[in-house]
């Protein structure tokens, strides 16, 4: 088994580390196996990633069948790039999760729930890995499931219909996007991503086509929470157990953004799909309308990581907007921003998991002068705020630079302002949060809190850490996430 | 056609119907229904798929929850449905514009005849050696989809567990008030009793009938793993679940939940340790076709073992919850 | 049963449309689970409808037979039965739960309790 | 064309018991007309086997009419006891 | 001899079809849930068996015939015990047999459905 057979470990690892867990049933050993398998995918992802900036993108054919007939791995640039943000995020929350998910599963489920978190990230890896439509749905329900199971685990009882509401959403999203592979496949006869890129331009005029791109988009979006399909996210990400809420928020979304990069810009790559009329214009307008809308409703909440989901809201409308600009610059900005939303909102959701584990709670109200307590907590929640504000040097600024600056291209002024008046919103429900943790007195009586354990601060701190290093040192990102946006623009090679 | 029609209405009266109960029913009938097409249509694993799970474990789980919730709907609050038909009409007038330009039903000249599928049923003979171009495309040329789906499969089952299981409590087994049965207990009833032990042994005798034919005609693992479990289920049905328990304990269903998956993975891996890629079962024996012929066996017994154990251990974690 | 074009197409189109109506609809949550069943089996029969060939026969290779039906879209049905069975059990599994902290499985009920808080 | 004269006629009983299925009233009535549908769906499979001439599928059949009995069976007895197994209150080995 | 072979196969064919729909209008003219339990039984036995004896002559002594007598066997193990474990049902849950002299019209069987939660 020499490197030729990474792309297959890269997911298989994670896989079958899943039910090893299952039959060793002890939480220690359970957490043991899942740091090896996330620890290891994240090597082979760098790996991967390295030799696709070397040698370029990397077919594997599963089981030695030609591409059209077997399932082909395709990993270019974009898909080694979301390898590495989810096994990134991956490996930095399993140190944290062992404390936080002790004090928030009961004991003896917690073997399950590391086979669970496996088969999450390995569904993830799996949906980014695939370059066949088909297994694309078969690791999205993976992932899928194994989530909503993760949710329910949440201690408040709204954690159940948040999983259920999840569960019921994200199947009629899986089932529009089967529709859509269904309408695709009957007109073209193939399932594999590349094979279907070349046969499209052929029936691109027939109105089956155009429904299947309607239900193919619909679908993820569902998955992605796009504006008017979110209703599931914020109370999903509200009653996680914490670690759930820093891999999810961090990833899930990602992974459906990028399904989607994947149908707009490799399947119906030779086409141009967003020349449309009329599809350009309604993706900007939800995109605009998710950025204001949902940092507006942030200011309102009153539950610190409800105020973050909402805030998710917002930044998928900075990506999907990217998206809709169709220009390296723009896509550029929205890949580096699936990174960077992925490091800041995790590093953000593990913050409030420190809170929730001194505090038992997350709502402003209960937050009145912790930092004086928790002041690296608190503190660390203020730098992962500053660059979802996106002040300069933290990796919020990187991306919205690159977000403006596509817009500034193609002369959307109205894009520029909507970017940057969801920015000051940005502004308004951080600092909410900030004024009462530092500047409000600790209220009589509150309960005495004392500050993180250490194996909660030190993977906090990475996360939020590595918002900064890559918002110094950006060029590392941003050269494979543009070369990833130029890969995708230049359709298939 | 008139397959189809019928279960349009069944459709209907499942939306009209209060009664949850009925409902289920309904929904039996409709999935039976559904694999009858699906006969029609030339599917015939499929068939067999759907009459199993649709029909059968989908209905029994249902049951579990009804028994478990409450089996009458209250009344559909009154803006919902206005803004829901709205919806369903927009959506399904959409995917009827979107029809127009397909091949017609039938049609031998459609592209899905013409691009992909031709090899497997040219080929697969030789390729594979195995006469059920299905199994062959389910295990080898898309076995990965396979080991995705069996994953599906563990992951509810592990769900299940993680959502509804009661944790182990501890060792000592309390005895069973045996009065109750002898009172209320299906287990009075002799004739229920004694069909059931007859049928049994049957049953799994079947079940691995259809795990290895699956090569030669409609079956396989998935559908193996079904029926053996529904031969447990009967058991459990019959007698009750604590007994049924005593004889696949769950310490047992989860190690066979997990082995199977670890199996099918596993032959994946030795294919790889091999010099073939990920699942190529080509390289397991000397002779390409007796090598996938070999991992298509292993893979299926995977399945079925997955599927088997999962099916029981969902059955099984639904029967035991206390009201 | 030899009617020709598209009806076959357009009869699967309201069944999945009588699913979807289901889930969206009702607010018993059982029932929309059994929604999502009905989308879902008819998601399937879509594809096992697009399967067949007119004079073919099942996808079993035998003797003497020239003409089968496409074994494609019956091994992605496969794996989207399993698929559909997992989300049902999970999703009941769900309902237990949420008829045990709720003591209702009524959406709009559960919402009104929620809103009480 | 005898095998389409009794799959019509298959067909045309299907039709009667599934009117019995939704029309209910009682819930014993729905049972039977389920238990009535699963038997008539083997014959059903049974007679199209031999209609396009590949009878071999009868293990199709087969599995059909197992199904069928498991679903009444677990029907009567949930509507008999209103419960899949029994309540066990005095616990023993737990799910997981 | 192929003759008479065909022609007792489409008798047996014929009375199974003629039976299937007899027992069909059974259950849905019958007035209640324990006399329609005869219109299924009649399709259960004689018309299941005719059927599908006159599908064995047709097939000769193959694999088809032995599966056909498994079914058959089958059937006519399970379906009387499921009739009757549903007749145990319907009885304990409230449901009373119509008897003639009872003062009730033919549909009363359609209004006393038995309490359950």
């Amino acid at each position: 088994m020499t490197a030729a057979q990474i792309p297959a470990l890269q997911v298989v690892v994670a896989l079958l580390a899943a039910p090893v867990c299952l039959i060793l049933r002890r939480p220690r050993v359970a957490w043991l196996i899942a740091l090896v398998a996330t620890w290891a995918s994240l090597v082979m992802a760098l790996i991967l990633l390295f030799s696709v900036l070397k040698v370029g993108p990397i077919s594997y054919l599963l089981g030695d069948w030609e591409a059209p007939w077997g399932i082909e791995y395709r990993i270019d640039m974009v898909s080694a790039f979301l390898l590495v943000i989810v096994t990134t995020i991956g490996s930095l929350v399993i140190p944290y999760a062992q404390a936080s998910v002790e004090a928030e599963v009961p004991a003896a489920r917690v073997y399950l729930f590391y086979c669970m978190y496996l088969l999450n990230l390995a569904g993830l890896l799996g949906i980014v890995i695939t370059g066949d439509v088909f297994n694309l749905f078969v690791f999205l329900e993976i992932s899928s499931l194994s989530s909503y199971v993760l949710i329910s685990l949440g201690k408040d009882r709204r954690a159940l219909i948040a999983a259920y509401r999840y569960l019921v959403m994200g199947t009629i999203g899986a089932t529009f996007y089967v529709i859509g592979v269904g309408l695709t496949y009957m007109m073209t006869g193939s399932l594999n991503m590349v094979d279907l890129a070349t046969l499209m331009p052929a029936v691109i005029d027939t109105r089956t086509i155009h429904v299947a791109l309607a239900f193919l988009t619909v679908g993820l979006s569902l998955k992605l929470a796009l504006f008017p399909l979110h209703v599931w996210l914020p109370n999903a990400y509200t009653y996680a157990p914490s670690a759930v809420s820093a891999f999810i928020a961090a990833t899930g979304t990602k992974v459906a953004v990028y399904a989607l990069l994947r149908i707009v810009f490799t399947v119906f790559g030779e086409v141009d799909v967003l020349s449309f009329p009329g599809v350009q214009e309604v993706l900007l307008t939800l995109a605009a309308a998710a950025m204001i809308g949902a940092s507006a409703t942030a200011i309102y909440q009153e539950n610190v990581k409800r105020v973050l989901a909402y805030s998710s809201l917002a930044q998928i409308g900075y990506m999907v907007v990217g998206i809709g600009m169709e220009s390296a610059t723009g896509l550029a900005g929205s890949i580096v921003h699936l990174f960077n939303h992925a490091l800041m909102k995790g590093g953000l959701f593990m913050v409030l998991g420190c809170v929730f584990l001194r505090l038992g709670s997350v709502e402003i109200a209960d937050m009145h002068g912790l930092a004086k307590r928790m002041p690296l907590t608190m503190a660390a929640f203020v730098a992962g705020g500053l660059s979802l504000i996106g002040v300069p040097l933290s990796v919020g600024f990187i991306s919205k630079w690159y977000l403006v600056q596509g817009a500034l291209e193609k002369g959307w002024w109205a894009a520029v302002a909507v970017i940057l008046a969801s920015s000051i919103l940005a502004i308004v429900y951080i600092w909410r949060i900030v004024e009462v943790a530092y500047f409000r007195p600790r209220p009589e009586g509150a309960p005495a809190v004392s500050e993180a354990p250490a194996s909660l601060l030190v993977p906090t701190w990475m996360m939020i850490g590595a918002c900064y290093y890559f918002g110094i040192d950006a060029t590392r990102t941003l050269d494979v996430a543009v070369g990833a946006a130029e890969t995708l623009l230049g359709g298939l090679r | 056609m008139s397959l189809m029609v019928f279960m349009a209405v069944i459709g209907f009266a499942v939306a009209r119907l209060r009664n949850l109960f009925g409902v289920v029913m309904l929904t039996g009938i409709f999935s039976l229904t559904s694999a009858v097409l699906y006969v029609v249509l030339d599917a015939v694993d499929v068939a067999f798929t759907e009459a199993a799970v649709g029909a059968g474990i989908a209905t029994v789980l249902m049951l579990g929850t009804l028994a478990l919730t409450t089996s009458e709907e209250k009344t559909v609050s009154d803006n919902k449905p206005l803004l829901a038909l709205l919806l369903v009409t927009i959506t399904g007038a959409v995917l009827i514009y979107g029809t127009l330009d397909m091949p017609y039903y039938g049609d031998p000249t459609a592209p899905i005849h013409h691009h992909v599928a031709p090899r497997y049923l040219m080929d697969s003979a030789y390729e594979t050696g195995l006469p059920n171009v299905v199994t062959s495309v389910l295990a080898s040329y898309r076995g990965y989809d396979t080991l995705g789906e069996v994953f599906v499969i563990f992951t509810a089952a592990a769900g299940v567990l993680l959502i509804i299981g009661r944790p182990q409590r501890g060792r000592r087994r309390a005895r069973r008030d045996a009065q109750w049965d002898i009172e209320h207990g299906i287990r009075k009833n002799v004739i229920l009793r004694v069909v059931s032990k007859l049928l049994l042994p049957m049953i799994l005798l079947f079940a691995l009938y259809v795990q290895w034919h699956g090569d030669f005609g409609p079956g396989g693992g998935f559908q193996a793993g079904v029926i053996f479990a529904s031969g447990f289920i009967l058991y459990a049905l019959i007698f009750d679940v604590d007994l049924a328990r005593a004889v696949v304990a769950p310490r047992v269903s989860r190690f066979f939940l997990a082995l199977g998956v670890l199996l099918y993975g596993g032959v994946g891996v030795v294919g790889a340790l091999l010099g073939g890629n990920y699942l190529d079962y080509s390289v397991l024996a000397r002779v390409p076709t007796d090598g996938q012929h070999l991992g298509i066996l292993l893979v299926e017994l995977g399945v079925g073992l997955t599927v088997a154990a999962a099916m029981i251990t969902i059955f099984f974690t639904f029967a035991s919850q206390e009201r | 049963m030899e009617f020709p074009g598209l009806i076959n197409y357009w009869i699967v189109v309201v069944l999945m449309m009588t699913g979807f109506y289901i889930v969206i609809a009702h607010n018993n949550l059982v029932k929309k689970i059994v929604g999502l069943n009905i989308f879902q089996v008819s998601m399937f029969t879509f594809y096992i409808t697009m399967a067949k060939v007119k004079g073919g026969t099942a996808p079993i290779l035998a003797e003497g037979i020239a003409q089968y039906s496409n074994p494609l879209p019956h091994v992605l049905i496969l794996t989207a039965i399993v698929v559909g069975v997992a989300t049902t059990a999970l999703g009941l599994a769900l309902v237990v739960r949420i008829r045990d902290a709720y003591g209702t499985v009524e959406d709009d009920e559960i919402e009104a309790q929620e809103n009480d808080r | 064309m005898m095998f389409a004269a009794a799959a019509i006629a298959t067909l045309v009983t299907m039709v009667l018991t599934v009117y019995r299925a939704i029309k209910g009233p009682t819930v014993y009535d729905r049972i039977l007309a389920v238990n009535v549908f699963g038997t008539l769906t083997v014959v059903l499979i049974s007679v199209h086997g031999f209609l396009t001439g590949r009878p071999e599928f009868l293990d199709l059949a087969l599995v059909y009419a197992l199904i069928n009995f498991i679903g009444t069976i677990a029907v009567s007895k949930y509507v008999e006891y209103s419960h899949m197994g029994r309540p066990s209150g005095g616990d023993e080995l737990g799910d997981i | 001899m192929e003759m008479l072979l065909d022609a007792v196969s489409w008798l047996l064919i014929l009375i199974g079809s003629a039976f299937l729909v007899v027992g069909g209008i059974g259950i849905v003219r019958l007035p209640d849930v324990f006399a329609r339990m005869h219109g299924a039984g009649i399709i259960d036995t004689v018309g299941t068996c005719a059927m599908l004896l006159g599908l064995m002559v047709q097939a000769g002594f193959t694999i088809v015939t032995i599966k056909l007598v498994l079914i058959v066997v089958f059937i006519l193990f399970t379906s009387p015990t499921a009739t009757h474990a549903l007749a145990r049902a319907a009885l304990g849950g409230g449901a009373r047999p119509q008897v003639a002299d009872s003062p009730a019209d033919a549909d009363a069987g359609e209004g006393d459905s038995p309490s359950k939660t």
